[in-house]
């Protein structure tokens, strides 16, 4: 056991413990609050991947702004009420075997995958992030995908905005 | 140094724990004799009224809305500036800043949608 | 070194629990944070991909940066249609909207 | 001779040397020396931290014609050591209904992401925490972490003026980090680099704030409003809602949220000098050879900058949250995006070309987009003076 699977066993530890924590707690700002433990914890599985630029932007857009859009949504929409009473509906265990089969399901697939699964990575470019760059923008590679998520972006906005809008 | 992420680790980990120790050592040292008076919500001496919720401006909210947005089109713009100064180019410079300025023309007219429909006014 | 696997089984534990959480939470900004740790999962498993597969091909992290900008999407317009409900009916469970059942 | 060129390394080899005599391997005695490094580093910022608050001190009263603290020390200058030993022995108390864990941890996590940034800031060609490729992208994410801690305090206090704090903060503060980010992209287009080290190596002949003026002067108002300090200090409004979000703290932990907002200042000047004003490589020579002159150069154009900010701040009344808006949205960011564009276009066309070229066309551009800002600006203010001042119908009688 080297000092990466260290790292990754606490980190995942982390992430799954978040996680159960954001689905179960009542009050919603802890489980804001628990999903932001979550998404550190992925930002930290990034690193081990050696996408640093990925690690980073999870916490500039996840933990510095979606984040904080649930925090503030709660705030706005927060009945004392709602924080006492059982936060799941009348059918959760349904859903308890529904992702218990998705995750018995998953782990089947993966079990199955043709490539072997023990692969190691093979050594990183010094220049990851310069590819990054260069293949959003190259019309061989992901320059449509790029503009794309721009108007993917603009049709967010335009629709959010319209929907926030007071109409009185 | 072989993994600067090692670094930063290690920072963020002594960076958390060294603002925690005055905090405990004052908890060590300081009185501690609460009463309710003292513990009461300060409302600059006047009894509180109600919860601390109270319904506010929905206003907040959109502001906080066009942030998101524009949050992550910069993750976008980030690789593309790096990407104008390749060393060895796959596309004309000039072609990438045209690129870029098609992507953030895209996002102004969202700017501006929401500025005409009176959403940038506080009212 | 850390063997491939762990991360696809690390995102499908990930996903369960989201999935959960979207099935089972009843307020309707719960649900959207299932949806956010279904959006993790697929991300951890796209950057694996990426790790793993062919580096110079970089449609991993592309597609992990686009997942990103859905999301921010999905919050946006999720956000906001529960808080236009908010305002509208006074509640965020997702049940007691039931206006279109009948 | 070669421990003045660069200390750090020298003391770094020992310890190194020591530590594998000792008999570790050489990655935990490694890890050990960097712990030790950190340690140092931070704990300098501390102390310059605690210096800081003399500085604002005395700044401050000069500005308000005082004389500011005089009696502790020379100058007053040991001031702010009795000023923490009354925050630490002060009681701490913790309102009713406050969420406790949340309560406690925001203060915390205020300070350290401010400690965080110094992970990445350059003090020497040879002096940097960590020279992270993705260094500009870091110091937003540690940004993030300060709103966060923010409207942790401000939620977790139950109080009316403490939420409002936190509100404020969400649409204002928040908001500013659109032009901050994309002042941010345009060392990056200058540079072709996110890396703090690559940003001020690239500035060895000319500094980016001849290539971008205006670039410079948006980071610093954004700046100022990321920071939290007047004329944007609308989440705190000691007039309006009595210090905002951390209203309800007392003690230490107000202690740490002060000595954040001001190492956040220090540190922003410091960024500043870094990625406009050439980092290490001036006002002193021999900066790029000698790193204790790196590291002063570094420092005093942090000083300078703090300096400016604070001269800003009790100079200019706060802004109303509407104009703060508006200001913004409006104006500042629009402004970011078309001077992003521009410098994305003049450095593509003449990227290739001799540098004297290079500079003056980015200097012609942003004088242009200053120039027709101003105009526009001008032409707007003239419509609302003929607006005001257009006949009113008078009643009559």
């Amino acid at each position: 056991m080297d000092a990466s699977q260290v790292i990754f066993i606490l980190s995942a530890a982390l992430i799954l413990v978040s996680a159960l924590l954001v689905v179960t707690v009542r009050n919603l700002i802890h489980a804001a609050l628990w999903l932001i433990a979550t998404l550190f914890g992925v930002a930290i599985l990034y690193v081990l991947l050696e996408a640093g630029f990925l690690a980073v932007v999870q916490v500039v857009v996840y933990i510095g702004a979606i984040a904080i859009m649930f925090i503030f949504a709660v705030m706005l929409t927060r009945r004392d009420l709602l924080d006492k009473v059982p936060q799941t509906n009348e059918n959760w265990p349904v859903a308890l075997g529904v992702s218990a089969l998705a995750l018995v399901g998953i782990a089947f697939i993966v079990r199955g995958f043709v490539f072997s699964l023990d692969r190691i990575a093979a050594p990183l470019p010094e220049n990851s992030l310069q590819m990054l760059g260069d293949a959003l923008i190259s019309p061989a590679a992901y320059v449509l995908p790029f503009e794309v998520a721009s108007v993917l972006l603009l049709a967010a906005m335009i629709g959010a905005v319209y929907v926030a809008m007071n109409k009185k | 140094m072989q993994n600067p992420w090692m670094y930063v680790g290690l920072f963020l980990l002594v960076g958390v724990v060294i603002p925690i120790a005055p905090i405990l050592f004052s908890a060590l040292i300081a009185p501690k004799k609460p009463n309710p008076i003292k513990q009461s919500t300060y409302e600059c001496g006047i009894e509180t009224v109600g919860e601390s919720w109270v319904q506010f401006k929905a206003q907040y909210y959109v502001f906080a809305l066009v942030f998101l947005v524009f949050d992550v089109e910069t993750v976008f713009l980030f690789p593309w500036a790096m990407a104008l100064n390749a060393q060895n180019p796959v596309v004309m410079p000039a072609f990438v800043a045209v690129e870029g300025i098609i992507f953030i023309l895209i996002l102004l007219a969202g700017l501006a949608f929401t500025w005409r429909k009176g959403m940038l006014e506080w009212v | 070194m850390i063997p491939l696997s762990w991360y696809l089984y690390l995102s499908a534990m990930l996903f369960a629990i989201g999935l959960y959480g979207v099935l089972a939470r009843k307020n309707a900004i719960a649900i959207l944070l299932g949806v956010e740790l279904m959006l993790n999962a697929v991300n951890i498993n796209l950057v694996a991909f990426w790790r793993y597969g062919d580096l110079a091909q970089m449609a991993g992290q592309v597609f992990a940066i686009i997942v990103f900008a859905v999301a921010a999407s999905e919050v946006a317009v999720g956000l906001s249609l529960v808080i236009s409900v908010y305002r509208r009916r006074n509640t965020v469970v997702a049940n007691e909207l039931d206006l279109m059942k009948w | 001779m070669e421990f003045w060129v660069d200390p750090i390394k020298v003391i770094f080899e020992w310890l190194m040397l020591t530590l594998t005599g000792w008999g570790l391997s050489g990655e935990l005695a490694v890890v050990i020396v960097d712990l030790l490094g950190i340690i140092a580093l931070i704990m300098g910022a501390m102390l310059l931290d605690i210096m800081l608050v003399w500085v604002e001190r005395k700044v401050v009263a000069r500005f308000q014609g005082r004389l500011g603290p005089n009696r502790v020390g020379p100058w007053g200058l040991f001031q702010p050591f009795p000023d923490i030993i009354k925050l630490i022995i002060k009681e701490d108390t913790t309102p009713v209904g406050a969420d406790k864990l949340v309560f406690n941890l925001a203060p915390i996590l205020s300070l350290a992401s401010v400690i965080f940034l110094w992970a990445v800031l350059p003090l020497a060609s040879t002096i940097v925490g960590v020279d992270l490729n993705v260094g500009l992208l870091y110091l937003v994410a540690a940004g993030a972490i300060g709103t966060l801690s923010i409207i942790m305090a401000g939620w977790s206090s139950n109080n009316k003026y403490a939420l409002l704090g936190a509100y404020r903060m969400v649409a204002n503060m928040v908001s500013y980090e659109i032009p901050m980010v994309v002042a941010l992209l345009i060392p990056t287009v200058l540079s072709g680099t996110m890396s703090l080290k690559g940003i001020t190596l690239a500035q060895s002949n000319v500094w980016f704030v001849v290539l971008s003026p205006l670039g410079a002067l948006l980071f610093l108002i954004a700046a100022i409003a990321e920071l939290g300090r007047s004329p944007f200090d609308l989440n705190e409004g000691e007039s309006e809602i009595v210090s905002g979000f951390h209203i309800e703290y007392s003690g230490m932990k107000f202690g740490l949220f002060y000595a954040g907002e001001l190492l956040h200042a220090f540190t922003f000047g410091a960024f500043i000098g870094v990625m406009f004003f050439g980092g290490w490589q001036w006002p002193l020579p021999w900066g790029e050879k000698y790193a204790l002159v790196g590291i002063f150069n570094v420092l005093a154009k942090g000083m300078f900058f703090y300096w400016v900010i604070m001269w800003i701040k009790y100079t200019v009344p706060r802004i109303r949250i509407d104009h703060m808006l508006a200001f913004n949205w409006k104006f500042l960011t629009p402004l970011a995006f078309v001077l992003l564009m521009v410098t994305a276009i003049v450095h593509a066309l003449f990227m290739n070309m001799a540098p004297w070229l290079y500079t003056l066309a980015m200097f012609l551009a942003n004088v242009l987009v200053g120039w027709v800002t101003l105009e526009i600006l001008r032409s707007n203010a003239r419509k609302q003076r003929v607006a005001v001042e257009a006949p009113q119908p008078v009643a009559q009688h």
